[in-house]
């Protein structure tokens, strides 16, 4: 009975997804959308008691309290053999929270953002499916297990980004999120293989007991799978250069970026490296990799945001950059740094998706509904502070945490990464600086496009604030943000030594007064000029950007770094030409050529041999018989002459 | 004569006897029931070999499934009655040419056994073949053959299924 | 003693008791379904026609013995033989009682799939004496009989399989064992309701009994495949499927109904013989029950019946069954 | 007998014997049938094989060899009735030719 109190919070939203399956046609909207929020609800409630009882768990066994082997041998062929089994462990526990907690809320909040959608019971069975999906993910005892929720997950992620099926750019976001994380998922699996190969087990503990065991026979070996490792991180987590879908992704439904390409499913990769860190630390040339990766991507997503006209597609591009600073973080070895972070920036960028979601709903609902001006388009919006109080409050509140203000959660986690990278690796420090002043200017920006100044449209104009159902689920994702620092305070850090037994040594230090100064400073100084610089812009006739003057610098950064046309231009064309190539001239000249020769050949000498086959089946047969005879004749007059 | 001696050259000539008979039957139906005979002679003749699991799926198997089907398709068809068609002219010379080969191949390995069955090693130690076994070997050992097995039969259904559906 | 003659003597003495059984079932058959028809039945040989068994007996065996012209002669004679045989040899592996002196082979870890193996072979009789009998209607109804036959062994065979999974073993023995005697909960109708109902299902078609009965539809076959037979030759076919009853029931009993189990079968093993004829009677009433009850099945439904309905249903229990066991549900492991 | 070559003796005859039914007649059922004794035969000896070393491997194969020749009979009968509704015979001499 333990055991299946465990799987519940998996069970829950899948028992959602079973009944919305079947069901949900003939259910009202109210009876889908809490049916499916309730079990979510239930599986944080059952996930708030599996970590209070862990709580309670001896230090020293938190480790394997959790471990729950269902005793089915998952798969058992040859030397493979996988154990199908969980684990619950801080690391794990404390994901699953995030996952059901934010789940949950987002969940609510859909009720109304999802009102009167044709495929209204789809969205929850996908959603429910999403959790369950990462659940698995975050839960799994094995890379086996953790890689088929890791499939889940991008499998929910590939069906909500297109779940609008109907226009073909949502259809393509899709598709192109899909086959950019089968790149990062191909690596993924072939890391997969070659632990098996190494260790010869695929559980987590097996592995990382090989990984202490053997040392330094396996260096290369762990060097080459973490590799493999991050590449999947990269593809899931939205690293560079596999980051090009998540901006896309913004297609889907906004509860869908809050909870998938935000708050949860992004951060697989960063949890994967917490989950996997002995097998990173055992490898220093990875983890530097790693950091400068995760570093490069926080400054070139930041980058890439400062000039962005799409609400979401700023937060995309800012969950870019976060991200970076959380994977900079995992390459530092500061695990709890990241996982910190990966908290807060899921409180706080799910608190940011949900207010543009709540701001988007009112200028789509309650403006003129055939407008053709674009809803998402922050230079249609302006003013909103006054129509839209609450939800300006939480933006505010998302807002200030993003940029780092003190005493926000977002202020917290950002100084513990920065303060590692200050220690042990000065570039990383720098890269992470710089893209944290650029945080600060388009946040300020977006504060002031979105909410301050006059309306620019009608939209605008006539926009009213969203029904309590999506506003309460704001209330408290802005209580989370306001509060979530608390959660790893300097020289108190709850949370990271409630993580140690999972991901390593901690030790929480004082709050280092100087550097918090300096962020506090960029924070402040970032919105500033955010605000001085967009205070009066879009609302003369001229409509250019004020960056606009910076010319080449602009470009670059409103094409985001001309990636997608690189990738176009490079991968996509270099491959049509080379498919024509091979058609053209190898396939047709050289391989129909040798074909054409055999077959020519083969004909002629078909129209001789034919003349011995009269078509009687036993003619055939008695031919076979006498090759038989002679065969077993000579094996005879072989064995005799060898004895 | 030691009894299993016996017993087993008693059964052989049942199963030699049957073949021959099924060789030789003027009617398809007859040629099956010597046919089944001699599934029966092989099945006790897995008892003898220490293999009772594959004596009872040879009986159902065998008699039980495959069998039964040749009977119905015999009956199904009238096709019990074998016709005389002359031999095509091009073909006088198989049949001889048949039997002799058949039955060099029988002097062939009746010869092997009398040169070396003397220098046959000594029979090991009869494992457990229950069915408990077996499963356990089919699962672990052979999963993949198994799982291909299964297509196979999968396979083999649908294509008697599309052959013999009414256009 | 030596275990030849024993073997010999036990044989001797089922074979008693399943002629006898076939004697009286008849007896039996035609009272309890006058009963149900609200007639008397036979009372003129005997008190209550306690003799009409022995006088319709006497009566087949001195009839003439009538061979049709253009039959073929000799499978025609032979099929009544295949027929009884499997029917006599499934008695092999079944525990009639607790003490091995009550079983022949129960023994062997085979047990359930010989049963599977004898009663595929049990079809030969009908299908044989259809062919060689050289009428059309014989013929149609040796056909319907392997078609019929062929198609309900599948879920048969399913349920057996149920069961098998369950005591984990195939063994006749163990299988009783397994259902806890003493405990009347521990019977695996209990916990395979579905496994027992295709079994009772299927074995009601593969006797060829109402309502599957159409392999001797008298409306349409007029007696099908036993259309050209007569006194002894049809004595021992209409042997055949009573034995075959006895036999089924017995089975059902082994398998769902807790076997020989029994209180104070430990003190006086002898009862459980007496807990055996007991269970495997009432079977028995309920199959004549059963024809007393139910219409015919059109043959197109039977057969679909088969196929559409228990063989799903079959996978669907096996599955289920080993998915229950595999997560070790109480009861079920 | 302590040793299986008898079964494998026995095995091999059949097999002869199996290849002469399916060299001397004509009709198909019956070179079907002739082939099922040849896979029989060759069963036996897999079986006497396996019980000369005593191992279960040989009886593994022979478990796959009748699932396949089960599998092959309803194939082979179903392609048998194709024909003979095609041509009301079951003589393969009548099946000469590749085009139907």
């Amino acid at each position: 009975m333990n055991q299946l109190l465990f799987i519940s919070p998996i069970l829950f939203p899948l028992l959602g997804v079973l009944i919305n399956a079947t069901l949900g046609k003939r259910m009202s909207e109210k009876a889908i959308g809490w049916l499916a929020s309730l079990l979510v609800v239930a599986s944080f409630g059952v996930s708030l008691i599996l970590f209070a009882q862990l709580g309670g768990a001896p230090e020293d066994e938190r480790l394997t309290w959790g471990a729950i082997s269902l005793g089915i041998p998952w798969i058992q062929a040859g030397a493979l053999s996988v154990p199908f089994g969980f684990l619950i462990d801080p690391l794990s526990a404390t994901m699953m929270l995030v996952v059901t907690g934010v789940g949950a809320l987002i969940h609510i909040y859909s009720i109304g953002y999802m009102h009167g959608d044709p495929r209204f019971a789809r969205f929850f069975v996908y959603l429910n499916l999403f959790v369950a999906s990462m659940l698995v993910l975050v839960m799994a005892d094995s890379f086996l297990l953790m890689f088929v929720g890791w499939e889940l997950v991008g499998l929910c992620s590939y069906l909500l980004i297109g779940f609008w099926f109907t226009n073909i750019k949502n259809a393509e976001a899709g598709r192109k999120a899909f086959v950019v994380n089968r790149i990062g998922d191909v690596a993924f699996i072939l890391g997969i293989l070659l632990t098996f190969v190494t260790f010869g087990a695929l559980t987590f503990a097996d592995v990382f007991a090989g990984v202490a065991r053997r040392g330094e026979s396996v260096q290369a070996a762990v060097a080459a799978i973490t590799l493999l490792l991050f590449i999947g991180a990269t593809g899931k987590s939205a690293q560079i250069p596999l980051h090009v879908w998540l901006p896309d992704a913004m297609a889907g439904p906004t509860p869908v970026s809050a909870l998938i390409h935000a708050a949860t499913m992004v951060t697989a990769g960063i949890y994967m490296m917490a989950r996997t860190h002995v097998m990173f630390e055992a490898a220093p040339s990875t983890q530097a990799v790693v950091a400068l990766v995760g570093a490069l991507t926080a400054l070139v997503a930041g980058y890439t945001a400062l000039t962005q006209f799409d609400i979401k597609r700023v937060l995309a591009y800012s969950t870019i950059s976060q991200l970076g600073f959380m994977v900079a973080a995992a390459g530092l070895g500061a695990y709890v740094a990241g996982m910190f972070h990966l908290v807060t920036h899921a409180f706080f960028k799910a608190l940011l998706f949900l207010a543009a979601g709540s701001v988007i709903h009112a200028m789509e609902h309650h403006g003129h509904h055939h407008h053709p001006a674009d809803p998402q388009d922050m230079r249609n919006m302006g003013g909103l502070r006054a129509k839209l109080p609450l939800t300006f409050v939480v933006f505010l509140i998302g807002g200030l945490a993003l940029a780092g203000v003190p005493p926000l959660a977002g202020f917290f986690s950002k100084d513990e990464i920065v303060l590692d990278a200050l220690k042990h690796n000065l570039p990383v420090f720098v890269l992470l600086t710089i893209s944290a002043i650029f945080t600060a200017f388009y946040v300020g920006r977006q504060l002031v496009m979105v909410f301050f100044g006059q309306p620019r449209s009608d939209m605008a104009r006539h926009a009213q604030e969203s029904p309590a159902i999506m506003t309460a689920p704001l209330v408290v994702l802005a209580a989370l943000t306001v509060l979530g620092g608390a959660l790893n305070l300097p020289g108190v850090g709850a949370l990271g030594y409630w993580l140690s037994p999972a991901v390593g040594e901690f030790k929480t230090h004082p709050l280092d007064v100087g550097l918090a100064g300096l962020f506090t400073l960029i924070a402040l100084g970032g919105l500033a000029a955010g605000w001085l610089v967009y205070r009066h812009a879009f609302t003369t006739p001229d409509l250019t950007d004020p960056l606009s003057r910076l010319g080449p610098l602009y470009a670059l950064s409103k094409n985001a770094w001309y990636l997608d046309a690189l990738y176009q231009a490079v991968v996509v064309k270099g491959f049509y030409t080379l498919s024509s190539f091979l058609a053209s001239v190898l396939d047709l000249g050289g391989i129909d050529g040798i074909v054409n020769g055999v077959g020519r050949l083969a004909r002629g000498v078909a129209g001789w041999l034919g003349r011995a086959q009269a078509g009687f089946v036993r003619a055939y047969g008695v031919l076979m018989l006498i090759g038989v005879v002679a065969l077993v004749t000579y094996f005879l007059i072989v064995g005799a002459n060898a004895r | 004569m030691s009894p299993d001696l016996l017993l087993f050259l008693i059964i052989a000539l049942v199963a030699v006897a049957a073949a021959l008979g099924m060789l030789f039957s003027r009617s398809a139906l007859y040629a099956a029931l010597f046919l089944i005979m001699n599934f029966g002679a092989v099945a006790v003749l897995y008892l003898l070999l220490n293999a009772p699991f594959l004596a009872v799926v040879q009986v159902s198997v065998y008699a039980g499934a495959i069998m039964v089907l040749f009977l119905f398709v015999i009956m199904l068809l009238g096709a019990e009655r074998l016709g005389r068609d002359p031999e095509p002219a091009t073909m006088r010379w198989q049949r001889p040419l048949a039997i002799v080969l058949a039955v060099v191949l029988i002097v062939q390995a009746v010869y092997v056994f009398a040169a070396r069955a003397g220098a046959a090693p000594a029979v090991a130690e009869a494992v457990d073949a229950g069915p408990l076994n077996i499963g356990k070997t089919l699962i672990n050992s052979y999963l993949l053959p198994f799982e291909v097995i299964a297509i196979v039969l999968l396979a083999a259904m649908i294509g008697a299924v599309v052959l013999t559906r009414d256009k | 003693m030596n275990p030849i003659l024993e073997a010999l003597i036990k044989s001797v003495a089922v074979l008693a008791v399943a002629l006898a059984g076939f004697a009286y079932m008849t007896w039996v058959e035609r009272k309890f379904i006058s009963r149900l028809q609200a007639r008397i039945g036979p009372n003129r040989a005997g008190p209550f026609g306690l003799l009409q068994p022995v006088a319709d007996g006497i009566k087949l065996i001195f009839k003439e013995s009538i061979t049709p012209a253009n039959v073929d002669v000799l499978v025609y004679f032979l099929a009544p033989i295949v027929a009884v045989v499997p029917a006599l040899v499934l008695f092999a592996v079944i525990p009639f009682g607790s003490d091995p002196a009550f079983q022949l082979a129960s023994n062997i870890n085979v047990g359930a799939l010989y049963v599977m193996a004898v009663l595929g072979v049990g079809i030969y009789g009908m299908i044989l004496a259809g062919w060689s009998s050289n009428n059309k209607y014989a013929l149609l109804g040796g056909l319907r009989a392997s078609a019929q036959v062929i198609s309900y062994e599948l879920g048969l065979g399913l349920a057996v399989l149920s069961v098998i999974m369950m005591a984990s073993s195939a063994s006749l023995n163990d299988i009783v064992a397994y259902q806890q005697p003493g405990n009347i909960l521990g019977w695996l109708i209990f916990r395979q309701p579905i496994a027992a109902v295709i079994f009772a299902i299927t074995a009601l078609a593969e006797l060829a009994r109402a309502p599957f009965d159409l392999v001797e539809a008298e409306q349409e076959l007029t007696a099908g495949f036993m259309t050209e037979y007569g006194g002894m030759k049809f004595a021992l076919f209409y042997m055949s499927e009573y034995v075959k009853m006895i036999g089924m029931s017995a089975l059902f009993v082994t398998f769902f109904l807790g076997g020989w189990s029994g209180p104070f079968v430990n003190e006086a093993p002898a009862l459980s013989l007496v807990y055996f004829a007991i269970k495997v009677l009432a079977c028995l009433l309920v199959m004549v029950w059963v024809r007393a009850t139910l219409p015919r099945f059109r043959y197109d439904k039977l057969m679909g019946f088969g196929w559409k309905v228990l063989l799903p249903l079959g996978l669907l229990n096996v599955v289920v069954t080993a998915l229950l066991i595999v997560a070790g549900v109480p009861g079920y492991k | 007998m302590d040793t299986a070559m008898p079964y494998v003796l026995l095995s091999a005859i059949l097999f002869a014997l199996g290849v002469m039914g399916v060299l001397i007649r004509r009709n198909a059922l019956m070179i079907f049938m002739s082939i099922e004794l040849m896979l029989n035969s060759a069963n036996l000896a897999l079986v006497a094989f396996a019980r000369q070393w005593g191992q279960l491997d040989g009886q593994m194969f022979v478990f796959f060899i009748m699932t396949v020749a089960a599998a092959e009979v309803a194939v082979g009968l179903a392609l048998i009735v194709t024909i003979f509704r095609a041509r009301r015979s079951t003589n393969v001499d009548d099946l000469a030719q590749l085009k139907g």
